[in-house]
């Protein structure tokens, strides 16, 4: 176990997988002899060389469509979309080629092959960097969805996906890419996709949340500590795929829950979420599932996203009024 | 990093690497924490004003400055031959050696110790980060937990005197005087004045002092300066008191005393009439921090601003020395640690270094009946001092101020040769609430200066062995 | 100028202080020589002091009601002035480096009393740690100082310290007067019983009522007071704990404890019983240590001096932990019968309410008689109601004939 | 002084080698022997073939909505040829049936597709094809991906990758030369300006005199060729693939062709198609052409072209018969191979489906 930041943990798990794997490869804007623009991909150009490190032009959709193409191919391409906020310029060879191209060849050609993208508040960028699309990806049947809070689950779940031969997406939360320190396991991490991380147990109340969002909620079941309410944290870690019979059972203990996410309210994946707590442990509710998230607002300039961004003070009220109610 | 700010976790975020700063980031990691330390200039920061280009480079001029004089002063008591003479150039090589080796100790504890030091100018730029510019290459965010506030002060200059570091020094760069003077006028005639008119008096320096106040030392009782007039007076130094210095102009101070105008002739202008806290560029108000009069941070006898903050040494009220930064550092560590700690000494010893030297804790007298308390008073001559005479230096007093019924110390006040050392005793026996006769019946070693501690409280006591009272 | 410095002269024979009574004059003042000055008492006459010459007073070296040495400076005189000039306030704005400025001392209690505080820093500390106000406390050490041991023996029996995150930065006081309710803290004893009854509510318990004809316990007790005598002040209660005692000894699970987190109990064979004491602070329950060992005499003696104990709050720590059963002998303050709730970790409990006369079948037919009724809890995770009645029925059984104690062994 | 621009490109002249009357260019040598020649014409062939049969049997509802070959056959076959199917790879569009049957491909397995079977998409192992494509353009950035992966793992293989003149105007085009030029991908972009985007006008998709002349843009060749001419066709692709095999990097080969017909199934091109020009390109017709070749070479006539009609007749036939008797694909296939194994929540889905009553 080494305590380290999730940038490293990503940085040392891409070095691990490719020198596990030469089929392995990274490519992406600036990934190479910079090592990426927050570094993620540091010194793998002077370890791996230019044909597994790979600068790419400025091309989200070549970017993308390459991978589908190398992957076809017989390698393992991770790439890396500088920005989350920038796949839709990338979202054609995503959603309608790269998810379906295993289903369309029957089975012929399956795509490994990792999209490693980071988004997220917080950290005062220019437009159109910040945005939490997790939700807009969820209808690609095909493609997994993974977004870890920790380092450890960077790990585990960038590990996970690269040995499997379905595609991902993995949302990597900018915030917390220094800021997020913890220990991280030595060798396989086996993080399973699918099976949601209990970040905190409590009674009284069940938070879900995902990525970033995961450390708003604990640092807000902190605070509800002290006024006696004793929630529980679920972590995700996966959207597609969900693992819904952990939220049930842990939705069903406590008998009420809330879900936090950045992205805008409405058709956010929070939606899905209560939906399948409606369709899994509505009988044990005692009270309406909330939610804290984003408004129905265009993600914000810098100096006023810090009322966009769900916050610990808002989650704490809104669980306040979940347990009142 | 291209775009964003990525911030970086901090666990424990110190500001400033001088005494408080760097003592609180030991205690820190001590109590486990994750210490990142950050300064102006980095590594190279580390020890601060004091060590650096304070406390000890001043005190190992006056070293120098009081070995070439009383050598002088030996002629006549068993030395012959000329003085030395003195070579300020020789001096800052010695003094960086010094210095050097002070800090590197420091460093090494640091680095040993775990805490990251970061080079930089901090900004903060929410209730949890700040923005750290470092000389090259682009800014840091961090986002810390908790944070300690010890960025220390910094000379205040005088409008009339545009500082140029030439002619027109602060006290850093008196110190750093590679040539001793001929003529040197001194504005402000509070400690650090007092101590560098005396050092370049000795070292052969014309010395004024020009105070606006009526006397020298203005923040001390007049009775434990009265001693060091004396001897300024005795050493040539002028002392202009009820002076206004008004302008630098053809190799002159010129000086307002009343009605009259001076010039006073001065190859180099000295100011140091204050120190101001560092709390001006920090951003402080994003941290949801406003800082009282003159600049102070106001905090709690756990030295918290607000919770999670805390502002230690020069930053808070209080005496700008560093032993009481170094104090507060460990309480303000452990503050934040969620340990219960306060600052709550019955006295911070203070020292001049001045000639004689004075060094007093506690409470004064009249301090004393200010808070209510009855007092026994007790002073006895230095020349009483046998060790005193055979240095040779026979001014100054001690005194006590004790309880009346009970006899505890409340205050010790020594004026005269290594009053400096002296205090610690006094400071030791009112922390532990020990009696003018507890300190009677210790027995002191003989022949010391130390011993007239104990022939203070013996005549407190009414029983003085080698003064008639 | 020239400054006279003016020492207290020895005005009597040999006597080392005096007192200051007045001051005649006050800095700045012109004086003449011998002219009265200050007005000292020593240990045999009030006199005055006169200035030694012509000058202005440049400074007082001591206040009235201070006491001074013969020798140390009363006054400074300036001798050389001849005008009367007061001291021009220092410019706090650029006059001169503001450091070293005196630093204020803190003097704990000093605003209040005129004491000064006598703690080292060591003890400071540990009082800070322990959440103990100093200043309330009066030291055992020399000229009362406190000792690291005074403050540990007043956090075992005074308020427990705040929570340690508790701000100590300013927050606005509250403001009284206005508010119909008094809205006060629960500190101290008060906040320690106020826990240890919610701990007790969370153990789920049964409780048997039982009330039994006392005239054979009342003759024992009148039978023994007159031949202790004034051995000791005899109640009733300790013919009760002897009584409890041998029921326990024959139910020996009854005197036990339980914890839950280790999921074990433990049966004791030695009888620590604990007597619930009301006191002007709130209920505290000293210990009788191995009562199971204590004459009758013994046992009277040490409830009186445990009881006193309690209402002076000077109990030891050992006097008031390891019970291993409690009696709430709730008939002492004319309650008839109540629920005594069960001082965990201990199992069960025994109250005793107060005997009164009722109409009682005795031999068929309806006869006057004492009764004493016993109220005993059990803690029904580990005592069946069954045990429980085999207790009470024990308890009662020799309540009712003390003779039969005569039988237990020891 | 003002800035002088660059003049416009001029009408460049495609390559050709066969005239519309079948007459060898007097300076050419053909690129294909008469053997290769006779085999490339009855596919040509078999292509206009399955065409009518294909209109055909979508008239009478036995088969999808599909886009015919007719008129663009030489371009097709022509490039197909140039290739070698056991290490090159195509990248299809969906209007390319002659080269993915040369390619190995199966016709039942294309013949699925446009009757809306998945098992459409099952390209056998060893058939180096990626599936068609409907997604304009979106394979480009795909064909580089491969060509570079290729040479990644060390193989000499070549990427033939489809594209029509319409498609061109998507950015993928644009992505994909750009990043095929950047890493010198031994990729060939097969350009197939047929005139038309459904009822979109050649002219108004791009306003650049050719579409080849793009490629200098991007940094490697650009190769008008006539698109009807099989000769030409293949002799242009060939040399592009020997460019890419030798590691010289890509090239975009756009041959000039005309759909003669509609778009697809659904489409009624005489609302848009003028008649004159549709003439003068029956009279370019690319199968005509080749076989009138070889029949002046002796290497053709009209009995042996009996011959091949009924070959392909019975070949189609007996395809149509294949897939019509395979058992139509349910709620299972509807699940299959989306991914490497069902989520919990699809395999519920899947059960809650096949457990409906209409299901069973």
């Amino acid at each position: 176990m080494t305590s380290t930041t999730m940038l490293a943990a990503i940085n040392a798990t891409l070095r691990e997988e490719m020198a596990r794997d030469d089929r392995v490869m990274v490519l992406g804007q600036d990934v190479a002899t910079l090592g990426g623009v927050f570094r993620a991909t540091d010194g793998l150009l002077d370890q791996f060389g230019p044909d597994r490190v790979v600068d790419m032009p400025l091309a989200e959709a070549a970017i993308v469509g390459a991978s589908i193409g190398l992957a076809a191919a017989g390698l393992i391409p991770v790439a890396e979309l500088q920005f989350l906020g920038f796949s839709h310029q990338a979202f054609h060879q995503i959603g309608p080629q790269l998810a379906r191209m295993r289903y369309r060849s029957q089975g012929r050609f399956p795509m490994p092959v990792v999209l490693r993208a980071p988004f997220g508040g917080g950290v005062r960028t220019p437009e159109l960097h910040s945005e939490a699309l997790e939700a807009q990806f969820v209808q690609s049947p095909g493609l997994q969805i993974a977004m870890p809070a920790t380092p450890a689950d960077a790990k585990g779940l960038l590990q996970t996906a690269v040995r499997q031969s379905d595609p991902v997406l993995f949302c990597e939360p900018l915030r917390g890419y220094r800021l997020v320190r913890g220990e991280v396991p030595d060798g396989d991490a086996d993080v399973p996709f699918g099976r949601l991380r209990v970040a905190r147990d409590g009674e009284d109340l069940t938070i879900v949340a995902w990525s970033a969002a995961v450390q708003v909620a604990e640092r807000a079941a902190e605070q509800l500590a002290e006024e006696r309410i004793s929630a529980a944290v679920l972590d995700l870690r996966t959207l597609v795929p969900l693992d819904e019979s952990g939220i049930a059972d842990a939705v069903a203990a406590t008998g009420r829950c809330l879900v936090v996410h950045e992205a805008p309210l409405t058709g956010g994946f929070g939606a899905e979420v209560i939906a399948t707590i409606n369709d899994h442990a509505f009988y044990s509710l005692e009270a309406p599932v909330a939610r804290v998230c984003a408004p129905d607002t265009p993600y914000p300039p810098a100096r006023i996203e810090d009322h966009y961004v769900p916050a610990v003070q808002r989650v704490v009220a809104a669980a306040r009024a979940t347990v009142k109610a | 990093m291209v775009v964003g700010e990525i911030a970086e976790a901090v666990d424990l975020l110190v500001v400033g690497a001088g005494p408080g700063g760097y003592a609180a980031a030991l205690r820190g990691a001590q109590l486990g924490r994750d210490v990142t330390l950050v300064d102006r200039d980095g590594e190279d920061g580390v020890g601060g004003v004091c060590l650096r280009v304070g406390c000890v480079p001043s005190k190992a001029l006056i070293e120098l400055a009081d070995l070439r004089h009383r050598t002088a002063a030996a002629t006549g008591a068993g030395l012959t031959g000329a003085a030395p003479a003195p070579d300020l150039a020789a001096f800052q090589r010695h003094r960086a050696v010094i210095v050097d080796r002070l800090t590197g100790g420091v460093r090494g504890l640091l680095r040993g110790a775990g805490v990251r030091v970061i080079g930089g100018t901090l900004r903060f730029t929410r209730p949890d980060q700040a923005v750290v510019e470092p000389t090259s290459g682009p800014p840091r965010f961090l986002e810390f937990r908790d944070v300690v506030i010890a960025t220390g002060s910094r000379p205040v200059p005088l409008p009339a005197l545009h500082h140029d570091g030439v002619v027109v020094l602060d006290s850093t760069d008196a110190l750093a005087l590679d040539a001793v003077p001929d003529t040197a006028a001194i504005v402000g005639a509070g400690y650090i004045g007092v101590e560098l008119g005396t050092a370049l008096a000795k070292l052969g320096t014309s010395v004024t002092i020009v105070e606006q106040g009526d006397r020298i030392l203005p923040t001390l009782d007049a009775s434990l300066a009265r001693p060091v007039s004396r001897r300024l007076a005795e050493l040539g130094v002028d002392v202009l008191v009820g002076a206004t210095a008004q302008a630098y102009d053809c190799g002159a101070l010129v000086v307002d005393q009343g009605a009259e105008r001076l010039d006073v002739k001065a190859e180099k202008v000295i100011v140091a009439v204050g120190r101001r806290p560092n709390t001006d560029d920090l951003g402080l108000d994003r941290l949801g921090v406003t800082p009282g009069p003159g600049g102070l941070l106001p905090v709690g006898p756990d030295r918290l601003v607000r919770p999670r903050v805390a502002a230690i040494g020069d930053v808070t009220a209080g005496p700008a020395l560093a032993h009481k930064a170094y104090a507060e550092a460990g309480i303000a560590a452990e503050a934040l640690s969620g340990r219960r700690a306060a600052f709550d000494p019955y006295g911070i010893p203070a020292v001049v270094f001045s000639d004689p030297e004075i060094a007093t804790v506690g409470l004064a007298a009249d301090q004393a009946r200010a808070e209510g308390l009855h007092v026994k008073i007790s002073s006895i001559p230095m020349a009483a001092n046998g060790r005193a005479a055979t240095i040779g230096s026979p001014a100054g007093y001690a005194q006590l101020v004790a309880e009346a019924d009970t006899g505890a110390l409340l205050g010790v006040h020594v004026v005269g040769p290594h009053a400096s050392e002296l205090i610690a005793e006094g400071t030791l026996a009112i922390e532990l609430g020990a009696t003018a006769e507890d300190l009677a019946e210790t027995i002191h070693p003989h022949p010391t200066i130390a011993e007239h501690l104990e022939e203070a409280a013996r005549a407190m006591l009414g029983r003085p062995i080698n003064s008639a009272g | 100028m020239t400054d006279l410095v003016f020492r207290l002269p020895d005005v009597g024979e040999g006597l080392a202080e005096a007192e200051i009574v007045e001051w005649l004059v006050k800095v700045g003042d012109q004086v003449r020589a011998d002219q009265p000055v200050v007005t000292v008492e020593t240990a045999k006459a009030q006199v005055d002091l006169p200035a030694p010459a012509d000058g202005v007073v440049r400074s007082l070296e001591a206040a009235a009601a201070d006491v001074v040495n013969v020798g140390s400076p009363l006054f400074v005189l300036d001798t050389g002035a001849t005008a009367a000039a007061g001291e021009p306030a220092p410019d706090a704005t650029g006059t001169a480096d503001p450091t070293p400025s005196r630093p204020a001392a803190g003097v704990p209690g000093g605003r209040n009393g005129r004491r000064r505080l006598l703690a080292a820093p060591r003890t400071r500390r540990l009082a800070l740690e322990l959440g103990i106000d100093l200043t309330e406390l009066t030291g055992t050490g020399p000229h009362g100082r406190v000792t690291p041991d005074d403050v540990r023996s007043a956090a075992e029996t005074g308020p427990p310290a705040p929570e340690p995150d508790h701000p100590t930065y300013a927050a606005p006081a509250a403001q009284p007067g206005e508010s119909e309710v008094d809205v006060r803290p629960l500190r101290g004893l008060r906040r320690q019983i106020a826990r240890s009854m919610t701990a007790a509510w969370t153990v789920p318990q049964i409780t048997e009522f039982r009330e039994v004809d006392a005239t054979e316990l009342l003759r024992a007790h009148r039978d023994l007071r007159s031949t202790v005598g004034d051995q000791a002040r005899l109640t009733l209660l300790p013919l009760l704990v002897r009584t409890v005692i041998a029921a326990l000894r024959r139910h020996p699970m009854v005197n036990a404890t339980i914890d839950m987190a280790a999921e074990q109990w433990t049966v004791h064979h030695r009888h620590h019983l604990g007597i619930a004491t009301a006191t002007q602070h709130g209920l505290i329950v000293p210990v009788l240590q191995d009562a199971h060992r204590l004459s009758i005499v013994g046992l009277a003696r040490e409830i009186v001096r445990l009881g006193e104990a309690a209402r002076t709050r000077s109990l030891s720590v050992e006097e008031t932990t390891g019970g291993t059963f409690t009696i709430s002998n709730f008939g002492s303050y004319g309650t008839w019968l109540g629920t005594p709730l069960v001082n965990a970790p201990q199992v069960a409990i025994a109250g005793f309410g107060r005997v009164r006369d009722a109409v009682l079948p005795v031999a068929g037919a309806p006869a006057v008689r004492p009764v004493l009724p016993i109220a005993v809890s059990a803690d029904h995770r580990l005592i069946d109601g069954d045990q429980l009645g085999g207790f009470v029925n024990t308890l009662a059984q020799l309540v009712s004939s003390p003779l039969l104690l005569l039988g237990e062994s020891d | 002084m003002r800035p002088q621009f660059p003049a416009e490109h001029g009408q460049a002249e495609p390559w050709s080698v066969l005239a519309p009357d079948g007459a060898l260019s007097p300076d050419a040598t053909p690129s294909l022997s008469d053997a290769e020649l006779r085999d490339a014409l009855e596919l040509m062939l078999f292509s206009r073939a399955f065409d009518e049969k294909g209109f055909s049997l979508q008239r009478q509802g036995r088969f999808g909505t599909f886009s015919p070959v007719r008129g663009q056959e030489a371009s097709v076959v022509g490039s197909a040829f140039a290739l070698r199917p056991d290490r090159d790879w195509i990248v299809p569009q969906y209007r390319e049936l002659p080269a993915l049957l040369r390619h190995g491909l199966p016709l039942e397995t294309f013949m699925l597709t446009f009757l809306g079977d998945p098992r459409g998409g099952a390209i056998p192992p060893g058939v180096n094809l990626l599936p068609i494509q409907i997604g304009l353009a979106a394979q480009l950035p795909q064909a580089v991906g491969l060509a570079w992966g290729l040479r990644l793992r060390g193989g000499d293989g070549v990427v033939l990758a489809y594209v029509g003149d319409g498609a061109s105007s998507e950015g993928d085009f644009h992505e994909a030369c750009n990043l095929a030029g950047v890493l010198r991908a031994p990729v060939v972009f097969l350009l197939q300006n047929n005139g038309w985007a459904i009822s979109t006008p050649r002219a108004r998709q791009s306003a650049a005199a050719t579409l080849a002349s793009r490629a200098t843009g991007y940094g490697f060749p650009g190769v008008l060729v006539d698109g009807n001419d099989l000769l030409a066709v293949h002799a242009v692709v060939d040399q592009a693939v020997r460019r890419a095999r030798d590691g010289d990097g890509p090239t975009l080969v756009e041959s000039l062709t005309y759909r003669i017909g509609a778009h697809n199934t659904a489409d009624d091109p005489r609302r848009y198609v003028d008649d004159t020009e549709l003439r003068s390109w029956h009279a370019r017709d690319p199968v005509t052409r080749v076989r009138t070749y070889l029949q002046a070479r002796g290497q053709w006539d009209p009995d042996h072209d009996n011959q091949v009609q009924e070959r392909i007749r019975s070949r189609v036939d007996e395809a149509v018969g294949t897939v019509e008797a395979l058992p139509p694909p349910g709620i299972a296939e509807l699940f299959e191979h989306v991914g490497a194994a069902l989520s919990p929540r699809q395999a519920r889905q899947r059960a809650d489906l096949l457990a409906e009553p209409e299901a069973r």
